[in-house]
């Protein structure tokens, strides 16, 4: 790749780039009034303070730990993500949808040789898959509670799959994650569509009354984290098989 | 009026189902469409217009919700009106990709109609970009995979940018609504807001066409089959179209009070010349419309960074005969093109002494976009004119180059026209005459906007007062729920 | 911390833009763009640090008293929803990239998408 | 009023239906024509007669009226079309028996905008006629050939630039006096031009622009030739006679009102600085159209270039800006709309019988075609502007308005290109009618009775006009009296000029002529026969030319008429090079579309160009 | 604390720089997985735990496993031409 040293795109690119180094500069030091993008806001100026007091729907509830709020997830992040912004996250999970049905579309179907995996990883791979199986469903039912949630879960859980399919281990095929993958993404919206029915309203979390803190709390964010979890993981051990799957 | 989360609920769940449909996919597409359609018509008959839908119950800046307002309304109909035409000219498709990111697309344009919330936007478009990019991709060969690819390059890149900004938004104003957003945004300060604007401009104008953000544009239409080019088009232009007045016109107004209009003004004329000299020489029709969509869009853009509300009116004009126009011309050449198996426009000549029809509906959206008058362009671009010469020297210059360029368009578009009517025997060719129904019933609506406007006009006047009363009225729609 | 975190993430960003603007292989623009990415991504994050601020999780009274000193939890959601957007684009376009190997014969982007002509 | 636009819409659509049956279709044209003329002929007088359109669209913050009136000046330039277009599609009904393409239903369109032209109200609805008749006039021209696009082309690209200068100066001119009526306009206009001369006269020039592009004046005289050669030739004649007026109509009824009454610096105490523009661009398109006239060897090309010539008369009558010399041009409108369309029509016959345009190719066919001789006979008579015929009364009327004015030059120019026009006449006539007969063409016959008739209706008209001015000019001296011009209804026969005792009866200078012509034919009856040989001994001197391997037909005489002339004129056609002008803008716009076709076609710039943008709104952002 | 956070985004920075500069891809590839790693470590000073993991597995781990793959994909059809 000659192209790659010319001179004079590497030196345009440089003037562009300074140019909008100088612009944010500039930007970050105006004094002109008005909030600026450098002024120090503290989340009790924005949105988030109603998240963080629990607070959205009645302006002046309190509330204390292991007691109920209107929204009972420790996980702050997890409450915006899978309860206060659940669209955003059901949308999230269609892209990822989206791009994996384009990848397994575009990607070239050609034959592969398929290497004899080692004794070791064959021998090693079942007791390595359950322990990522666990370790990813650690991570979604506590979502609520601790760091991690679906995603990571997932992702956790896909690597098992991965294992699975390096060792040479019949797991999955691929009709199965297709059916998980759509009982998933239509279970999330079956969901939402529930709680049209039940409450009126869309995504509204309809099992309330739970205490912060408790395993079993959320509502429904554990479930839908399940479902997400579940669904992430289809998706991105489709990937795997594209790759390492005789088609 | 909770239940409008169902247009795009629905379509999500039938793009999961298309998985296992198989050959029930196309009956599947017609019904989700339909129902769209049908949603949207009971919506805008039902006389609630305006409400606020808060997903989830949770109430508007904290929660994620719906708007529909006037302009929504118009334009979910028009999202979906394109989405119906365009299905009907898919056929022999078996992947069920194809379907489900039809599906998808259909979800994220009806959504980012409706969508309030800025964040939301951000993710409507993702989706559209990749439901785009897998049907770009669709034929898989050289051509295809390039454009996709480039395509899914820039848009992201792009994407990226507009993320930031998002991220700015919520740094400063600490809220991610679009009615919260434009409350607060005059406590801004000038240089912050400037740069808010660019970062998310400039991803816009990515969507919008405008040059130099639109490298993809000839690209990906060449090297997608006509309904995508359709869905391209009437879905995501339109949508695109919605986003550009949504957050130019009621979020960010007082742009105006910047020089980044004036920017635009330059950018979009520069969008036009190049559309309509590039497509000049050009032979190949599918190159021809995409580099007219392309300067379409400079007017329309031209339109809206004049600011003044005849000019936004002329905009809006230019984009219902846009809309119109090229919907009929992908149909005439997906008919044309299939029956002389080029789309070089020179071998269909004579068709339309043959199938007349067609060639007259192509000549007639032709003659609107050209902005002829008696056809739905020439309203739009006489607003755009007379508002541009009274607003200083910049928007003077632009129009008349604008003008100059329409030359251009007309001189290529009446080259074609005539290439349709030229003296050839064509017996071997064969069009099934049904397909000229749908053409012909769309240059039917661009000659009688064209000659009668009052229908129209009482529509965009409605629209005008939504913008004209921005953001105090959509703020009240948005915020009073509690 | 907080000006340390927004000049490593801009510093990210300008980097990754600096390799999608003057790059040609395919790959290497894509990795570019990861780095863009993750520039953005702790950006994000990193508009809603405060000083000394702690992890927005509830675990027990005390930390429900701290609510004032809590980071902004939005961020971060916005952040996870984007890792997962990145991870989709690059899937994509690196399926997109092999086909386009493929095809092309070539993994610079400057091979020409012409239909028969090889670079 | 509206039945008057109704019929031609009604007409148009009528005939889409029935395009595959060209005796219904053809039938229909005449007939529909025949309804304009009788239409327009019972309003004649009635000038209060209106229509309007009241909608709904806003602008300049007024709800948009559109209207149709009549008005006196319109109603002339109508009622005249109307009936040469009668005539001619008379004549089309025969021509178009063998055509594979059927132009009518487009011709019907146009004949709809011309109608609409003639009657607008405001500029608005003059605007969206004048579209129409653009792009109409294009798919008239090319008519499904392949070999006329290119002059198509050339004329739909100045018609579209011309348009586009029209809207503009419309927009401005709406802005400044808040009216779009056309009468109304023009007092506004001359307000703008006392308190603001530059903006003023940058309107009425954007104006003045369009109608020069229209009448194929100086700078734009290119297009005639490149359409009347390509184009269905009895559409052609529609074009050639009745749409070049388009041009001169609102010149008439807006440019000269204007800028007779402007109060700008004058020149020579005899016209001001817009009157002297107006007088030279005439005078140039008058001697240019003259001499290119003269050395065209395609018959159609040439009478291109004349009705250059004519348009040149008109617009000096213009310059003069005296009611003499405004009824003068008014007159010669009509004058060279019979005038040419009874030439094109025998130019149509000719091609209709030969196939054949070039004239060095044709020759003799007096012999064959004697009605269509004495047509074109009387034609180019009354184009020269000798007496007993049509031609004559208008360019007298002119040119004496522009001598009492003072205007010498523009006198000169106006009689050199009289004379010239003597030149190429004579070469038509004797190209195509006179001399041998090729053997070729021994077999042609005359025109069918269809076309035959209106041709002699042609002859009669010009006769009838030029030994009976009246005709015309009562009309349009009471129709001018009623727009409120200071004159006098004109008597039967006598033609008034302006200088002193400069009253000519045409009564008397029609004896004469017939007194000479009666001499002149016992001159021929009585004088010696020629002797007849075969055609080619004539100019090859019993050689093979075609052993050389040279066409034999360039030897024939009038391949290169007026050699001598052209060799004086050669240096001065080469400097005057509009026609290389245009073609480089042409080119440049092609060349500049394979470059962003270029551009477009690879997309690793893609990114590059997107950060440039960015930089571009930075830019815009930091220049507060 | 501060110095760990120093440290970490110059070191992010210079193999920011290295991903983009050097001539081989797999190099590339590996590096943008330790810069993505350092990320999920910054997300942890950030009190991102959430991100941080998410960083961890997704942004690092998948998408550095999916650009090996490709390369390996791409290096074994070279090999077979």
């Amino acid at each position: 790749m000659k192209d790659e040293k010319s001179l004079f795109i590497n030196i345009v690119a440089l003037l562009i780039l300074s140019f909008m180094a100088f612009y944010i500069y500039k930007v970050s030091i105006d004094t002109g009034s008005g909030i600026k993008i450098t002024d120090s806001i503290t989340p009790k100026m924005r949105v988030a303070d109603k998240y963080l007091n629990k607070n959205v729907l009645n302006e002046n509830s309190t509330y204390k730990f292991s007691q109920t709020a209107e929204d009972t997830s420790a996980n702050i992040v997890t409450s915006v993500v899978v309860d206060y912004r659940l669209f955003d996250t059901t949308l999230e999970v269609i892209v990822l949808f989206v791009t994996i049905l384009g990848f397994g579309f575009v990607i070239p179907k050609d034959k592969r040789r398929v290497k004899m995996p080692s004794v070791i990883l064959y021998r090693w791979a079942p007791i390595l898959m359950i322990l990522m199986l666990m370790i990813g469903g650690y991570m979604f039912i506590n979502g609520h509670l601790s760091p991690g949630g679906g995603f990571p879960a997932g992702a956790i859980i896909s690597t098992a799959v991965l294992i699975g399919v390096l060792a040479g281990r019949k797991t999955v095929n691929h009709k199965t994650l297709k059916v998980v993958e759509a009982v998933a993404g239509i279970s999330i919206f079956a969901i939402g569509i529930a709680s049209f029915f039940i409450k009126g309203v869309f995504f509204q979390n309809f099992i309330t009354g739970d205490r912060i803190g408790d395993l079993f709390s959320g509502g429904l964010i554990p479930v839908f984290y399940g479902l997400i979890a579940f669904k992430v993981a289809a998706e991105l051990s489709n990937i795997y098989f594209e790759f390492y799957e005789e088609c | 009026m909770n239940s409008i989360v169902f247009l795009v609920v629905i379509p999500l769940i039938a793009a999961f189902l298309s998985l296992f449909l198989e050959k029930l996919n196309k009956l599947a597409m017609y019904i989700v469409t339909l129902f769209n359609l049908i949603f949207s018509i009971t919506v805008l008959m039902s006389g609630n217009i305006p409400f606020n839908v808060a997903i989830g119950g949770w109430r508007a800046p904290f929660g994620i919700n719906f708007v529909v307002t006037d302009i929504t309304i118009y334009f979910l109909l028009l999202v979906n009106i394109a989405a119906l035409i365009s299905i009907t000219v898919v056929n022999n498709i078996k992947e069920y990709q194809f379907y489900s990111f039809y599906f998808v697309l259909l979800a994220a344009t009806n959504g980012m109609v409706l969508t309030g919330d800025m964040f939301n936007f951000y993710l409507f478009t993702e989706l559209s970009t990749f439901a785009i990019a897998g049907l770009v991709a669709y034929k898989r060969d050289r051509l295809s995979t390039g454009a996709a690819l480039k395509f899914l390059i820039l848009s992201s890149t792009a994407s990226l940018f507009s993320l930031a900004s998002i991220g700015l938004i919520y740094k400063t104003l600490g809220t991610l609504n679009f009615a919260d957003i434009a409350l607060k945004l005059s406590k801004l300060n000038q240089a912050s807001y400037n740069l808010i604007l660019i970062l998310f401009l400039s991803s816009m104008l990515v969507e919008l066409k405008i040059f130099p953000f639109n490298l993809w544009v000839v690209k990906s239409y060449e090297g997608s089959i006509t309904s995508v080019n359709m869905f391209t088009h009437g879905m995501l232009g339109t949508a695109g179209i919605y986003g550009a007045i949504r957050i130019l016109l009621i979020v960010f107004p007082n742009m105006y009070s910047t020089n980044i209009s004036k920017v635009l003004i330059i950018l979009s004329v520069f969008t036009v010349l190049i559309g309509e000299v590039g497509a000049l020489k050009e032979k190949n029709l599918v190159k021809i419309l995409a580099f007219s969509s392309m300067a379409q869009m400079g007017v329309f853009m031209f339109g809206i960074a004049l600011g003044s509300f005849e000019s936004i009116k002329g905009a809006l004009y230019i984009v219902v005969s846009n809309y119109l126009a090229k919907l009929v011309m992908f149909l005439v050449t997906k008919q044309y093109s299939n029956a002389v198996e080029s789309k070089n426009y020179i071998d269909m000549k004579g068709l339309g002494r043959k199938y007349p029809i067609l060639a007259i509906s192509f000549t007639i959206a032709a003659l609107s976009l050209m902005g002829m008058p008696f056809f739905a362009g020439f309203w739009g671009k006489f607003s755009i004119v007379v508002s541009a010469l009274a607003l200083g020297k910049l928007s003077t210059i632009g129009i008349a180059i604008l003008l100059i360029a329409s030359v251009v368009e007309g001189v290529y578009y009446l080259r074609i026209s005539h290439t349709f009517f030229a003296e050839k025997d064509v017996n071997s060719v064969n069009i099934s005459r049904v397909y000229s129904l749908i053409p012909f019933v769309l240059a039917a609506i661009i000659l009688a906007i064209g000659i009668y406007p009052n229908f129209i006009e009482q529509i965009l006047w409605n629209v005008i007062d939504e913008i004209k009363n921005a953001p105090d009225k959509y703020i009240n729609i948005i915020l009073s729920l509690k | 911390m907080t000006k340390v975190f927004i000049l490593s993430s801009l510093s990210l960003v300008f980097v990754g833009l600096y390799g999608v603007l003057t790059r040609k292989n395919i790959v290497k623009i894509l990795i570019a763009l990861n780095i863009i990415e993750t520039g953005i991504n702790m950006l994000l994050v990193a508009f809603g640090y405060i000083e000394g601020g702690l992890t927005p999780i509830l675990q027990s009274d005390l930390s429900i008293a701290n609510l004032d000193k809590m980071v902004d939890p939005v961020p971060q959601a916005l952040v996870l929803t984007s890792i997962v957007i990145g991870l989709g684009t690059t899937a994509f376009a690196l399926a997109l990239a092999m086909r386009y190997k493929n095809t092309h014969n070539s993994i610079s982007i400057r091979a020409t998408d012409e239909e028969g002509v090889n670079v | 009023m509206i039945e008057l636009l109704l019929v031609p819409l009604i007409t148009t659509l009528v005939l889409a239906f029935f395009i595959r049956y060209k005796r219904i279709t053809w039938t229909l044209f005449l007939a529909a024509n025949g309804f304009v003329l009788y239409k327009l002929y019972s309003i004649y007088g009635i000038w209060n007669l209106s229509y309007k359109v009241d909608t709904a669209y806003k602008i300049l913050g007024a709800e948009l009226t559109l209207g149709v009136s009549n008005n006196p000046i319109g109603w002339y330039f109508a009622f005249f079309s109307a009936l040469i277009t009668l005539l001619i599609s008379l004549f089309s009904i025969g021509f178009n028996k063998n055509s594979r393409s059927n132009v009518s239903v487009i011709w019907m369109l146009i004949i709809f905008s011309n109608l609409g032209i003639f009657f607008a109200q405001d500029w608005v609805t003059f605007f969206m006629m004048w579209e129409l008749m653009g792009w109409t006039s294009f798919f008239a021209i090319t008519n499904g050939k392949d070999k006329a696009l290119d002059g198509a082309k050339y004329y739909l690209a100045l018609s579209l630039f011309g348009a586009a200068l029209m809207l503009i100066a419309i927009s401005v001119l709406a802005q400044y006096t808040g009216t779009f009526q056309i009468f109304a306009s023009a007092y506004g206009l001359l307000q703008i031009i006392n308190s603001s001369t530059k903006l003023g006269i940058g309107i009425l020039l954007l104006f003045l622009t369009t109608f020069l592009i229209k009448s194929a004046i100086f700078p734009f005289y290119m297009w005639p030739q490149k359409v009347y050669s390509e184009g269905p030739e009895d559409y052609i004649t529609f074009m050639s006679s009745v749409m070049i007026k388009y041009g001169i109509y609102p010149m008439a009824i807006f440019i000269v009102p204007v800028v007779g009454s402007a109060d700008l610096p004058m020149i020579l105490n005899t016209g001001n600085v817009l009157q002297y523009t107006i007088g030279y661009l005439g005078a140039i398109s008058a001697i240019l159209g003259t001499i290119l006239a003269i050395f065209q060897t395609d018959m159609k090309k040439l009478f291109a270039y004349s009705s250059v010539a004519n348009m040149g008369y008109i617009l000096l009558g213009f310059s003069s800006m005296t009611i003499v010399g405004f009824e003068g041009s008014l007159f010669h409108v009509v004058n060279h709309m019979i005038l040419k369309a009874a030439i094109f029509l025998t130019l149509a016959a000719v091609v209709f019988r030969t196939g054949e345009s070039e004239m060095h190719k044709l020759g003799g066919l007096v012999y064959r075609m004697p009605l269509t001789f004495m047509t074109f006979l009387l034609g180019i008579i009354a184009a020269a502007g000798i007496p007993p015929l049509n031609g004559f009364g208008s360019k007298w009327m002119i040119i004496q308005a522009l001598m009492s004015k003072r205007m010498v030059v523009f006198a000169i120019a106006m009689i050199f290109a009289s004379t010239g026009a003597f030149m190429y006449l004579f070469r038509a006539l004797a190209s195509i009618f006179l001399g041998q007969l090729p053997d070729r063409y021994k077999d042609v016959k005359e025109v069918p009775p269809t076309m035959a008739i209106p041709m002699f209706i042609m002859m009669v008209i010009m006769l009838l006009t030029g030994v009976v001015p009246g005709v015309v000019m009562k009309p349009l001296t009471s129709a001018l009296k009623a727009v409120g011009y200071n004159v006098e209804v004109a008597s039967w026969t006598t033609l008034e000029g302006s200088l002193k005792n400069s009253v000519i009866d045409l009564k008397i200078v029609f004896y004469m002529f017939v007194a000479g012509v009666i001499i002149s034919a016992l001159m021929y009856f009585f004088g010696n026969k020629s002797e007849k040989v075969p055609q080619n001994d004539n100019y090859t001197a019993g050689e093979y030319p075609e052993e050389w391997g040279v066409d034999a037909d360039r030897f024939n005489y009038s391949y290169a008429f007026y050699q001598p002339f052209k060799e004086m004129f050669e240096p001065l056609l080469e400097s005057v090079s509009i026609d290389g002008f245009f073609a480089s803008i042409g080119r440049n716009f092609e060349f500049l579309s394979s470059t962003i076709q270029g551009l477009f076609k690879r997309g690793e710039g893609a990114v590059l160009l997107f950060s440039i943008g960015v930089l571009l709104l930075i830019l815009g952002g930091l220049i507060i | 604390m501060i110095n760990l956070a120093i440290f970490i985004a110059v070191v992010m920075f210079l193999g920011a720089i290295w991903t983009v500069l050097t001539e081989d891809v797999f190099k590339a590839i590996v590096i943008f997985g330790i810069v993505s790693l350092m990320s999920s470590v910054m997300f942890l000073l950030m009190q991102a735990p959430d991100v941080a993991i998410t960083e961890a597995a997704i942004g690092s781990g998948i998408t550095t496993a999916l650009f090996i793959f490709t390369y390996k994909k791409m290096e074994e059809r070279k090999d077979e031409r």
